[in-house]
């Protein structure tokens, strides 16, 4: 995919904080990213990092005591960062929806799946009773639910994590949304399962041509998923571009440290190369650069000024003084 | 040479054991007792040698967790036996498991609740050398010190408690907890799945020092291939309770004759996705474990499957270069087509 | 659903069953029922010969095994102060203590629940803060002494309602009960209205707590991604799932209010089973305290069992085998 | 120091919330009274000595014909009214606390026992609970006090009766939950014994929910108390707590001699209050599920 398309989603200076008793947690802190129609993106990070709570900004679901304290979400042209609830009721599931990470618990465990889908298209379209009924059961069938017109009547509680899964996906594609953001969806599945999963959204999404985003912190299942890659730390990206690129030359040292740390089956190396230390107290971020107090290519620049985003290669820009070439390892 | 670990057809059995009442239940018009019994180990047997790092791999329910609390009898195995150093522990009673508790320890998966919230991380660590010798309090502290020196953290933690550490520190306090008794053995519970990757990385790098250092031989329980790949000399892959093949690390991934090995090295993720490997997708989901099927376990979701795989269940087979499958496709070779 | 109708049957004998031993061995190891039966002035063979009528003099299984059939076949003895069967007594006041404590218990229901709902849904505004401290008052509150104070100011000063009784009885449906005068409405209410304040109370809070506990789950913030409105996923989503623990409260309180029923005759001089029951305990009129204790017992297991019932309806995840 | 923190952190949100703040005030007044109480009035109510029966049924003394020496009135023997309820609530409140105590020593223990070692201990015990938790307490207590007779020992134990249930139950669940959890395994891997781990280990992380349990208990025990004793089947009349002087006032509420009963009801329902004011902050601030 190429950048210079009209991004379908543009995310500019994103901030939404956390105002807590110990203090005000910037779980996102200026977060900027373009993202084309039917493109895929992985926003990737550890926990902390604030990807989580991209996703929900996205859709104003960020409850008190959070909040989107600036930025702007610009999406097919139209503002969301402060759009009335009304007006993101009519997005929620139509032009943007979500897949939450575990499927054990985000349906309704006393209503049927079949209702469960029904209130989407019931929300979100014309159809009558009779059409809705017809296009919930191609959905199920789609997602590979056998015997679908049966499975309608049944409860989540009867369904396998896996197949659960498969019903939030396809209740998330429904009314054919736009962009559908995926929070970890398959964190909580077993590997085998989590292949058929990870398939499945694949191939639907194409179908449907919308775009993705993935928001996880498995490089494995980015590298395997998506056209372009995020890299959020404290809140801040810190690296985005093309994910071969980004992948085989970062140029963030967080970025080519994610990627040393993951044992590679094909360059088994005697230790892996690790990043030391741990991730600050967001509550209380040092001046500058937030990683330097684990890089080692840190000097005095970067506990000074906050390095911002600047454009590398084509399409790659990383936040960092001193950026690695192709191939340097951190 | 004897084994650090040697265990023989293990098997452990859950009774999901509700009151009496709710065990009756009506069968053919007649009024019935029903036992309802979980096997999630049933019948594995491998051995450990001294310093070396053997893997549990397998999804959730395959009883690869439930193999290492067997083993430091947390559980009471239902059957089978767990020569430690070559002394059955399998039916000792707590009390006389106690003098061969300083030869095993074990971390574990969670480091949230692998540490008692009130106690402080001096008692935390002292706490299996208090239970099994007679050291002075003295000595303890010189020793708690020490360890938490080795594992990378200062003096100073000492009088902390636990939630005032991060994951991969706390995941550390476990680790010199388990080093206090200078065990041969350590078990390790997905010690690494509840960490970041960049912490990960870390731990894995510190349990394989503490191995080189000690000449510790490790249990390792783990879902994640690549990281089983890092750190193991020999693999054992579980599905459903049963231990389906093992073989050492490059053999297995070489080439993996069982087809669920086969399926679970095609399954995951890869950060390189240029490397060309056959794809194998499985179909449908675990079966229960209250209800195991005859014959292979692994039947019902393997693309091979034939009438022979439900009467006959396969037994572990030597194939040579320390690999053993139990698959019936190792007599038909000519049915592992794809 | 057969086998669990058996599971459930033999569960309740089984409860009362322990519950008659009991009954039993507290009644026989305190106090001397004898002393009842017989004038003051009794001699010694007097009062041997009421001991072997009573069978007090049999061997302690026995006796208990004579209790035992009596209960079956539905005869606890003479009032030893009525002259009259027990089982009788206490069920011709059955009908007007059941009357009070349904009216309690609809009045408790119609209020907490919206209430409750009202304020879980919409916490941190005054009206529930309002509804909240309202409620802790009246967990906080003597039932008695309240019923007292609504006499005072209610019948005595203002005398807008009698203060003690029961109305006239009419007929509906084949059933005698004072709901169907308005004298039996007017007597009614400030009986049942004291009664039902603490379950009022509970009942509100365990609704609101439900409704708040729903609003933190995660399909509570699927639906809103949905695009469902926030009104629509509380009582589209979370309603259903907040009541399920406060059908088991409910069981537990329609109890509570038969126990509280007690004191609430006792105060408005209501001609139920409860009333009968203090006063037999003054009395120490052994029979009618066993039959009320066993009565009650039985209410209390079919509650149970009806509660359990119900819950299958409102919980899909719970299916009765 | 994890107390610590924790103390800090309900310190510092009792501040902020004035319904804990308001409990707090309230109970320590309650307090003051009882402990105080005794030396501010003039009145040993027990004492038939210092009682006058002329002045019997005086209002209170804001009211026409009220006396300076009766605040709030005298009762039918020419009690002191505010006498009474001082020396009631000093009952009361020590039937509520101890009660609540012998209760949670009790049930904590049982729920142990049933939680840890599961078996026939667990089903035996769980039995009992269960079949006592289908009935109201009230009415438990009220049989037991019937066979028992009236007397502030026999109230405590029919108290404990109805009240170790909700421990044991309690105790159990967490128990049965802390001994999945990890650390009781590694415990166990340590090499540490069964009441090794039970007191080290179980005991301390299945104490926090037991708090408010013991705190909203205490209310209730005095409102149980309070109502058995107005049924003539609770403290004798030598010792009357709050419930019996309501009783006293009952029989004369009729001929509007209010202040008899108006008194000690106002002062269970303030003491009450205010343990519940504070059990509600409390559940509020030590439910984890709340953060």
């Amino acid at each position: 995919m190429t950048t210079e398309m009209q991004p379908l989603l543009r995310v500019r200076e994103l901030r939404t904080w956390f105002h807590t008793f110990s203090g005000i947690v910037k779980a996102v802190n200026g977060v900027s990213f373009d993202l084309a129609a039917g493109e895929v993106m992985g926003l990737v990070g550890e926990s902390g990092g604030g990807k989580s709570v991209v996703g929900y900004s996205l859709l104003g679901l960020i409850d008190p005591p959070g909040k989107i304290e600036s930025g702007s979400i610009l999406f097919d042209g139209e503002e969301l960062a402060n759009a009335p609830e009304r007006r993101l009721r009519e997005i929620r599931g139509r032009e943007i929806a979500m897949i939450f990470q575990d499927p054990m618990t985000s349906l309704n465990p006393v209503h049927t799946v079949g209702r469960q889908m029904d209130e989407m298209l019931r929300l979100h379209t014309e159809l009558d009773k009779k059409a809705r009924r017809q296009r919930c059961v191609e959905m199920l069938e789609s997602v590979g639910i056998a015997r679908a017109e049966e499975r309608l009547e049944s409860y989540p509680h009867q369904f396998s994590g896996g197949m659960r899964q498969r019903v939030v996906i396809a209740i998330a594609l429904l009314a054919k949304p736009r962009l559908i953001i995926a929070d970890e969806p398959t964190t909580a599945l077993d590997v085998t399962i989590q292949a058929q999963i990870l398939r499945l959204m694949r191939r639907e999404i194409r179908q449907q041509g919308a775009s993705l985003i993935l928001v996880t912190h498995d490089l494995a299942v980015v590298a395997e998923m998506v056209d372009k890659i995020t890299v959020l730390y404290c809140g801040r990206v810190v690296e985005t571009g093309p994910v071969r690129q980004v992948l085989e030359a970062p140029a963030h040292p967080y970025t080519r440290g994610l990627i040393d740390s993951i044992p590679d089956p094909a360059h088994r190396l005697p230790r892996l190369r690790q990043i030391p230390g741990t991730v600050p107290d967001i509550r209380a971020l040092p001046k500058g650069c937030a990683f330097r107090a684990r890089c080692s290519g840190a000097a005095a620049i970067c506990s000074e000024v906050e390095p911002s985003l600047v454009a590398r290669a084509e399409g790659q820009s990383a936040a960092c003084h001193f950026p690695l070439v192709s191939g340097e390892t951190a | 040479m004897t084994a650090m670990l040697e265990v023989q057809d293990l098997r452990q059995e859950f009774r999901l054991n509700p009151g009496l009442l709710d065990r009756i239940s009506m069968k053919g018009g007649r009024l019935h007792l029903q036992d309802r019994i979980v096997s999630a180990v049933s019948g594995v047997s491998f051995s450990i040698a001294k310093r070396e790092v053997l893997a549990l791999v397998g999804e959730s329910g395959c009883g690869k967790s439930t193999v290492a609390k067997a083993i430091a009898r947390i559980y009471r195995p239902t059957a089978g036996n767990i020569r430690l150093d070559g002394q059955d522990i399998a039916s000792l009673s707590q009390a006389e498991l106690l003098p061969y508790r300083s030869k095993m320890q074990m971390i574990f998966q969670d480091p949230f609740a692998s540490l008692d919230p009130r106690q402080k991380v001096r008692d935390i660590v002292a706490e299996p050398l208090r239970a099994q010798s007679g050291l002075a309090s003295g000595e303890v502290a010189e020793r708690v010190a020490a360890l938490l020196a080795k594992v990378g953290l200062n003096t100073e933690h000492a009088g902390r408690y636990p939630h005032q550490f991060s994951g991969g520190q706390r995941q550390r306090i476990g680790i010199a907890r388990a080093l206090s008794v200078n065990p041969g053995l350590i078990i390790a519970d997905e010690p690494v799945s509840a960490l970041d990757v960049s912490v990960q990385a870390q731990i894995l790098n510190l349990m394989m020092d503490l191995r080189d250092e000690f000449g510790l031989a490790y249990l390792f329980i783990s879902h994640d291939l690549s990281v089983v790949h890092h750190i193991a000399d020999r693999i054992g892959v579980m599905y459903l309770g049963f231990l389906v093949e093992t073989a050492p690390r490059d053999r297995l991934f070489a080439m993996p004759r069982h087809p669920y090995t086969r399926a679970l090295l095609s399954a995951a993720p890869s950060i390189n996705p240029t490397r060309s490997r056959p794809e194998i997708e499985l179909q449908g989901e675990v079966p229960s474990a209250l209800a195991l099927p005859s014959g292979c376990c692994f039947r019902t979701r393997c693309p091979y499957a034939w009438d022979r795989c439900a009467q006959e269940r396969p037994a572990l087979r030597d194939m040579g270069d320390g690999q053993s499958v139990a698959c019936h496709l190792t007599d038909e070779p000519q049915r592992d087509m794809p | 659903m057969f086998a669990f109708t058996i599971r459930r049957l033999i569960q309740m004998v089984v409860v009362l069953w322990a519950v008659s031993v009991i009954v039993f061995l507290m009644m026989t190891f305190t106090g001397d029922p004898v002393f009842m039966v017989v004038p003051i002035d009794a001699t010694q063979g007097e009062i041997d010969q009421a001991r072997r009528i009573l069978g007090l003099d049999r061997p302690m299984i026995v006796q208990y095994g004579i209790f035992l059939s009596g209960l079956l076949q539905g005869d606890f003895g003479l009032s030893y102060v009525f002259r009259q069967p027990a089982f009788d007594l206490i069920l011709e006041r059955l009908p007007a203590t059941m009357e009070m404590v349904v009216v309690a218990m609809v009045i408790a229901t119609v209020l907490a629940i919206p209430l409750g709902v009202y304020a879980g849904a919409n916490p941190g505004k005054p009206l529930s803060r309002l509804i909240m401290s309202g409620s802790l008052l009246g967990v906080s509150l003597p039932g008695f002494w309240v019923g007292m104070m609504l006499i005072w100011v209610l019948a005595v000063e203002f005398r807008i309602f009698p203060s003690s009784g029961r109305g006239d009885i009419g007929t509906v449906l084949g059933v005698e009960t004072s709901l169907a005068t308005a004298s039996g409405w007017h007597h009614i209410i400030l009986p049942a209205f004291t009664l039902s304040v603490g379950t009022l109370a509970i009942l509100l809070r365990m609704t609101r707590a439900g409704m708040m506990e729903v609003t933190r789950q995660d399909y509570m913030k699927f639906a809103r991604a949905k695009g469902v409105s926030r009104r629509g996923v509380l009582y589209g989503h979370g309603l259903r799932n907040a009541l399920i623990p406060v059908v088991t409260i409910f069981g537990l309180q329609l109890g509570d209010l038969i126990a509280f029923a007690t004191i609430t005759e006792t105060i408005f001089a209501w001609p139920g089973m409860g009333k009968l029951l203090i006063d037999s305990i003054y009395r120490a009129d052994r029979p009618v305290i066993v039959v009320y204790l066993m009565l009650v017992a039985l209410i209390f297991v079919v509650i149970n069992f009806m509660i359990d019932v119900l819950y299958t309806f409102i919980d899909p995840r719970i299916t009765v085998k | 120091m994890m107390t610590r923190i924790l103390a800090t952190q309900i310190a510092f949100n009792w501040r902020r919330n004035l319904s804990a703040i308001s409990g707090t005030v309230i109970l320590l007044a309650c307090l003051f009274m009882v402990a105080v109480g005794p030396s501010l009035v003039a009145q040993n109510p027990y004492d038939v000595m210092q009682l006058n029966l002329l002045d019997s049924y005086l209002p209170p003394v804001w009211l026409e014909g009220g006396n300076p020496n009766y605040l709030l009135g005298t009762d039918g023997q020419g009690r002191d009214v505010l006498a009474a309820v001082i020396y009631g609530t000093r009952i009361s409140a020590l039937i509520g606390l101890s009660a609540t105590l012998l209760s949670c020593v009790i049930g904590t223990f049982l729920g142990l026992m049933a939680g840890y070692f599961g078996g026939w201990i667990d089903a035996l015990i769980m039995r009992v609970a269960d079949i006592q938790l289908s009935f109201p307490s009230m009415l438990i207590a009220l049989f037991l006090m019937s066979a028992f007779g009236t007397g502030i020992d026999k109230i405590l134990i029919s108290l404990t009766a109805v009240g170790w249930v909700v421990y044991a139950r309690t105790v159990r669940g967490s128990t049965l939950g802390e001994r999945q959890r990890e650390y009781v395994q590694a415990a166990r891997v340590a090499g540490l014994r069964d009441a090794a781990i039970i007191w080290r280990h179980i005991l301390p992380n299945v104490m926090t929910p037991l708090i408010v349990v013991a705190t909203v208990q205490v209310g209730t025990f005095i409102l149980i108390e309070a109502s058995l004793s107005f049924l003539g089947v609770g403290v004798p009349v030598t010792q009357p707590s709050l419930g019996l002087l309501i009783k006293n006032g009952f029989d004369v509420l009729f001929s509007g001699l209010w202040w008899t009963s108006l008194f000690p009801g106002l002062m269970i329902m303030a003491m009450v209050f205010g343990i519940n004011l504070l059990g509600d902050f409390l559940r509020d601030e030590l439910n984890p599920r709340l953060k």
